[in-house]
């Protein structure tokens, strides 16, 4: 089991002739996901790799494949129009992964997405993997393995080395979920923590915040109003100093709110378990899997 | 991107916003020129992407142009907040019955702009949200829609009673929301929004921070950068394609992806250290971006040790490691060099650090540890 | 019993100062509806006819007397804007009486009323009234009586003859509601007819159309398959020629679509009575009370 | 509100859609000279508000400048279902390839603009929407959002597969959509939309239809307006604020509220008659709009009995009253009078008009009966 993508997730892949695009779509092809289509304006009628059909837009794809999902890798001023396009479409899940997107593009995004009915994950985000069903995105195969575990992460790089140190120590994953760190995206950690909350798969949850923003604090206060499985929390930049942006849009600590101390404190006010470093989500997420 | 003052109100003013008059001056000798041609009492203010001016003394009212000229020459050359006043502000000074707070934030929470009006104006807006939060008035914009007739005049009532005046301030929080969208700003604020003795509503000081992604598609905004207003080891590490913030410690942290980089200096931190940076060479790697990341950090002669942690997804470690080689190639290394790296082309990236004299980890907590203590006047192993 | 308005309606008065808002304010306040609150801006803290406090804002006003409902004597150029405030200040149904509302403005209303899950009736609609309840809107009071016939009508002058025509025959009315003659309204006939077969005190529904559009045709179809109580029906028109506007925007005959020999014979097909002329309704409804 | 071709182009190339050069005359010199300027093979074409043009030789080609004169002196004067030509638009003629139609109208069931396209153009599209529906592609546009690039790249590959074509074509969409909105149309079509033999996509024909409720905040657009081209009576009823359509009967009706007036016609015809006449004087009447509205109708030699029908509720009956008293006064009827009156100020409405000479009864049926016996030849009871 797992969440938002499994076995039967069809894919369509926005810019699937572009440098990232192609990179990926074979990277997923070769993990096992069902991509049965691309988009390229102006390239349809061709053949990605000989097997992928491409078409011009994501109406054309949808309506010719059936695909359920859709992973964007077009360049970030294009982004927006790409996930609207996606969701017009009737694609239910919709996984951007373009970084660089404006924010003031997504104001207008999100609510077109909330109304059509279908999940955005992203933008800025390393999509998502449910070790040996699917992978949609660019988290590498390789570091995960299935196994009870739920992960969700603000992160990339970070996630990888969590979910890498968690396989290295035999702890798989059901689906790990990378929600990307931009100060406005499709889904946040709630949906994240509510949708492994329901699988029965997911017996442990691991969650990597950052500083920035309140969204740690509200995953917290959900955990504990609305969460019977056991979270492992951590938080990135306590040494970050105040006011500066740490490469994320949403890493930034303005005023007093959003250090790294508070959200730490809110994820033991939660009862959940804190991990100070990657390693400690070992031993904490063992634990709490007897 | 921050942009000045006179920059923000360049742009207000083009949109109709009434701005009292004034000019950008370098020299004392303009600053004087400019004071005459206004004719009236003026006021001096440094131009520097820093808060405090006015503490910092960086802000001088002055009444005749030889007045000017003097408040400009103390003010150019001074420091505030480490950055250098290249540039002053000579505008008309405003009387003022009293001062109001507008302001546009985008939101986290809101997913949206959000207006932030108050009448008590001219301070600190987060004293005001602290302890009189009753005095501010915040509106989240739909930006499908933008700021409606309604919401400008409910903003405008807000901070006066008399409707002329609600009607003039309603106007300019639509000049000010039209410069915030045309802009891609993140932050746009008037501070103060003035009444005069007489009864108009103008724009004293005004702030805009742009969006940095926005700023492809906007290349006149992009032109307003100020450099010269920047820290030089940020401007490069920017023209690099590097996200760099310089910071006390002694451990120079080069890290692919902003999570893992925090998650590194705290690493550090924990194992007793300090870092002396933040960077992120980002996604897709090239060997030129971690030459550039090496450079910009062995300028910092605070550095003691040097500390790689590279997980590779898209960045593919051989990259890395190519890149290590050929920057401590022409320029060698005179500090300890810490690398650890795994993911993408692992083996093939171990053989080029191997073949080159360096030895590297795949254990993240092993290379923290390790750097710290040569930093801290430990030995490489 | 009544729809949509009733006894416990309070109601804010926007453009109360104007020449239509002030007269008609008079009439509903002299007919029993609760008028709680006016808007006009600028004339705030002042106080209407001495009694009906008057606010800068619908948000004030809401905030301070709790209304529930709003009716608009706006000029046309700010009556979208005046709709959106309503809405937005968490009114439950919005009354728009202003004629002349451009309909590309209607475009964006109408999405963000629906968003805001309140109701819109209009504009260019006479209101509606529950006699002996509250009246809310244009319609003369002296000619409704209350009784069990629901009313529905694109109509102003025509809903009033027919209203007229039923009170004089001793039939009386649960709600008259006009919905209004405008391409894109926010209360259609299906709305109301199914606001009427909720209600138990209606148990005949008088339905007035017009030619042009397809609305009355799919009411029809939804007569036939969810209503249980008698419809009659009517349509104006009959001798209007093709391709010009009749007064109304809705009003005009485009190619073959909406004739009047077309939607009468949908009431026909929908087992719908139906009304040759305006005073075919009373024996109509008579046969249809017992 | 229509506008002409002309006109319409003329938005759209300021918008910077890509349109043949033409220019307007209105004598055939001015066609000759033109047609010089442009220096190419031209089209004269009758600018009137009225379709099939082409069909009742309105439409014609001209090699030189002198056959250009030839056909403008043809079309000048002109009368294209009952309506004068008093201009032509010379433009140069387009080599054509394949023609495709554009249009965008407000769509009542959706409550939004709708692209509809078609490959099958320079028909009309009612016959291709009839015939052949998979031929067309109708998108709605949600007008919060505008026309976005994907939805514009739809429309263009639904016309065309070569790229290159459907870019072009998916700009001019995006043109029609400005001019669209920015000119408050309820119809905007390019038609044909035409690939040159060297795959330019232009724009050959134009037309826009304005909604009348957007004149007042658009004057550009208001001005545009060509009462030349309008049944005089109807210029005259809009210029006094009512709405009239000239009808062939011959009871001549003034009512209030279009659904009434509707439902009044209706019942002429029932009781055997035929209106002459739909006229609605609105809801707020004064009695100058009476005077004016009876002038208009007794203007019509066929009218043969003048039926008044109003129902009092914003209007006022004793304003109506005093209407016909004043209009009678100043002009005498010459054919008889039924007024039926009900609702605000009934008494003193009846008052005035007893004391005048008039009857008026409260029954619509009654009244309506009693013009149609007067129309076709009986007397006033």
């Amino acid at each position: 089991m797992s969440v938002f993508i499994n076995k039967d997730t069809t894919l369509v892949v926005q810019g699937i002739t572009g440098r990232d695009g192609s990179f990926h779509t074979k990277q997923m092809i070769e993990y096992g996901t069902r991509v049965v289509a691309g988009v390229t304006p102006g390239k349809g009628g061709q053949k990605f790799e000989g097997t992928v059909p491409v078409y011009n837009t994501v109406a054309d794809a949808v309506q010719a494949t059936g695909a359920n999902t859709s992973v964007i890798y077009v360049p970030p001023m294009f982004a927006a129009d790409a996930i609207i396009e996606a969701a017009d479409a009737g694609v239910q899940l919709i996984v951007a992964i373009t970084e660089g997107v404006p924010v003031l593009d997504m104001t207008r995004v999100y609510p077109y997405v909330k109304e059509k009915g279908a999940r955005l994950l992203g933008p800025n985000c390393p999509g998502l993997i449910s070790p040996g069903e699917s992978k949609v995105g660019i988290i590498p195969g390789r570091i995960c393995a299935p196994g009870p575990v739920g992960v969700v992460s603000r992160s990339g790089t970070l996630t990888y080395e969590i979910v890498y140190q968690l396989t290295r120590a035999g702890i798989g994953q059901t689906t790990c979920v990378g929600i990307g760190g931009d100060p406005i995206n499709g889904t946040n950690f709630i949906d994240a923590l509510a949708a492994f909350e329901k699988d029965p798969a997911t017996k442990v949850i691991c969650m990597m915040g950052e500083i920035g923003g309140t969204d740690e604090q509200e995953a917290a206060e959900f955990v504990k109003q609305h969460m019977t499985k056991p979270v492992v929390g951590f938080i990135a930049g306590q040494t970050a100093p105040p006011g500066r942006r740490m490469g994320h849009a949403g890493a930034i600590i303005s005023g007093s709110a959003g250090t790294a101390a508070e959200k730490l404190q809110a994820f033991r006010d939660a009862g959940m378990g804190v991990a100070k470093r990657p390693i400690d989500f070992v031993d904490l997420v063992k634990a709490r899997l007897h | 991107m921050n942009i000045h003052e006179y920059q923000a109100k360049d742009i207000l003013r083009a949109i109709g916003a009434p701005i009292p008059p004034g000019e950008i001056a370098t020299t004392p000798d303009e600053a004087e020129a400019i004071a005459s041609r206004i004719g009236k009492m003026v006021v001096v203010k440094a131009q520097v992407h820093a808060g405090g001016r006015g503490k910092a003394g960086g802000v001088k009212l002055a009444k005749t142009p030889a007045e000017a000229r003097e408040k400009a020459q103390a003010i150019l050359g001074m420091q505030i907040k480490g950055l250098t006043v290249e540039k002053v502000l000579v505008t008309e000074a405003a009387d003022i019955a009293s001062e109001a707070y507008v302001g546009i934030i985008l939101d986290r929470a809101s997913k949206k702009p959000v207006f932030m009006v108050s009448p008590a104006g001219g301070i600190d807006i987060e004293e005001v949200a602290a302890t009189t939060p009753e005095k501010i008035l915040k509106l989240p914009i739909d930006t499908r829609y933008g700021l409606m007739p309604f919401q400008a005049m409910r903003l405008g009532f807000f901070l006066y009673d008399d409707l002329a005046k609600a009607r003039a301030a309603a106007k300019i929080m639509g000049q000010l929301y039209t410069a915030f969208m045309q802009s891609g700003c993140s932050l746009a604020e008037i501070n103060p929004l003035v009444v005069t003795p007489t009864g108009d509503v103008i724009a004293v000081d005004a702030k805009m921070v742009i969006d940095d992604n926005e700023l492809d598609r906007r290349p006149a905004i992009a032109a307003l950068r100020d450099e010269s207003a920047e820290a030089p080891s940020e401007v490069q590490a920017r023209n690099a394609n590097l996200t760099f913030i310089k910071l006390d410690g002694n451990v120079g942290c080069v890290v692919n992806g902003a999570g893992l980089a925090m998650a590194t200096m705290d690493l550090v931190k924990y194992y007793g250290g300090e870092p002396a940076n933040f960077l992120d060479i980002g996604g897709s790697s090239n060997p030129e971006k971690v030459v550039n990341a090496l450079r910009i950090i062995t300028a910092d002669p605070r550095v003691k040790a040097i500390l790689f942690n590279i997980f590779g997804g898209i960045t593919r470690t051989d990259d890395v490691a190519n890149g290590i080689v050929t920057a401590t190639k022409e320029n060698p290394l005179k500090v300890p060099i810490v690398i650890r790296l795994t993911g993408t082309n692992e083996e093939i990236a171990m053989k080029i650090l191997t073949e080159n004299g360096f030895s590297a980890s795949s254990d993240m907590d092993e290379a923290v540890k390790k750097a710290v203590a040569l930093a801290t006047g430990g030995q490489a192993a």
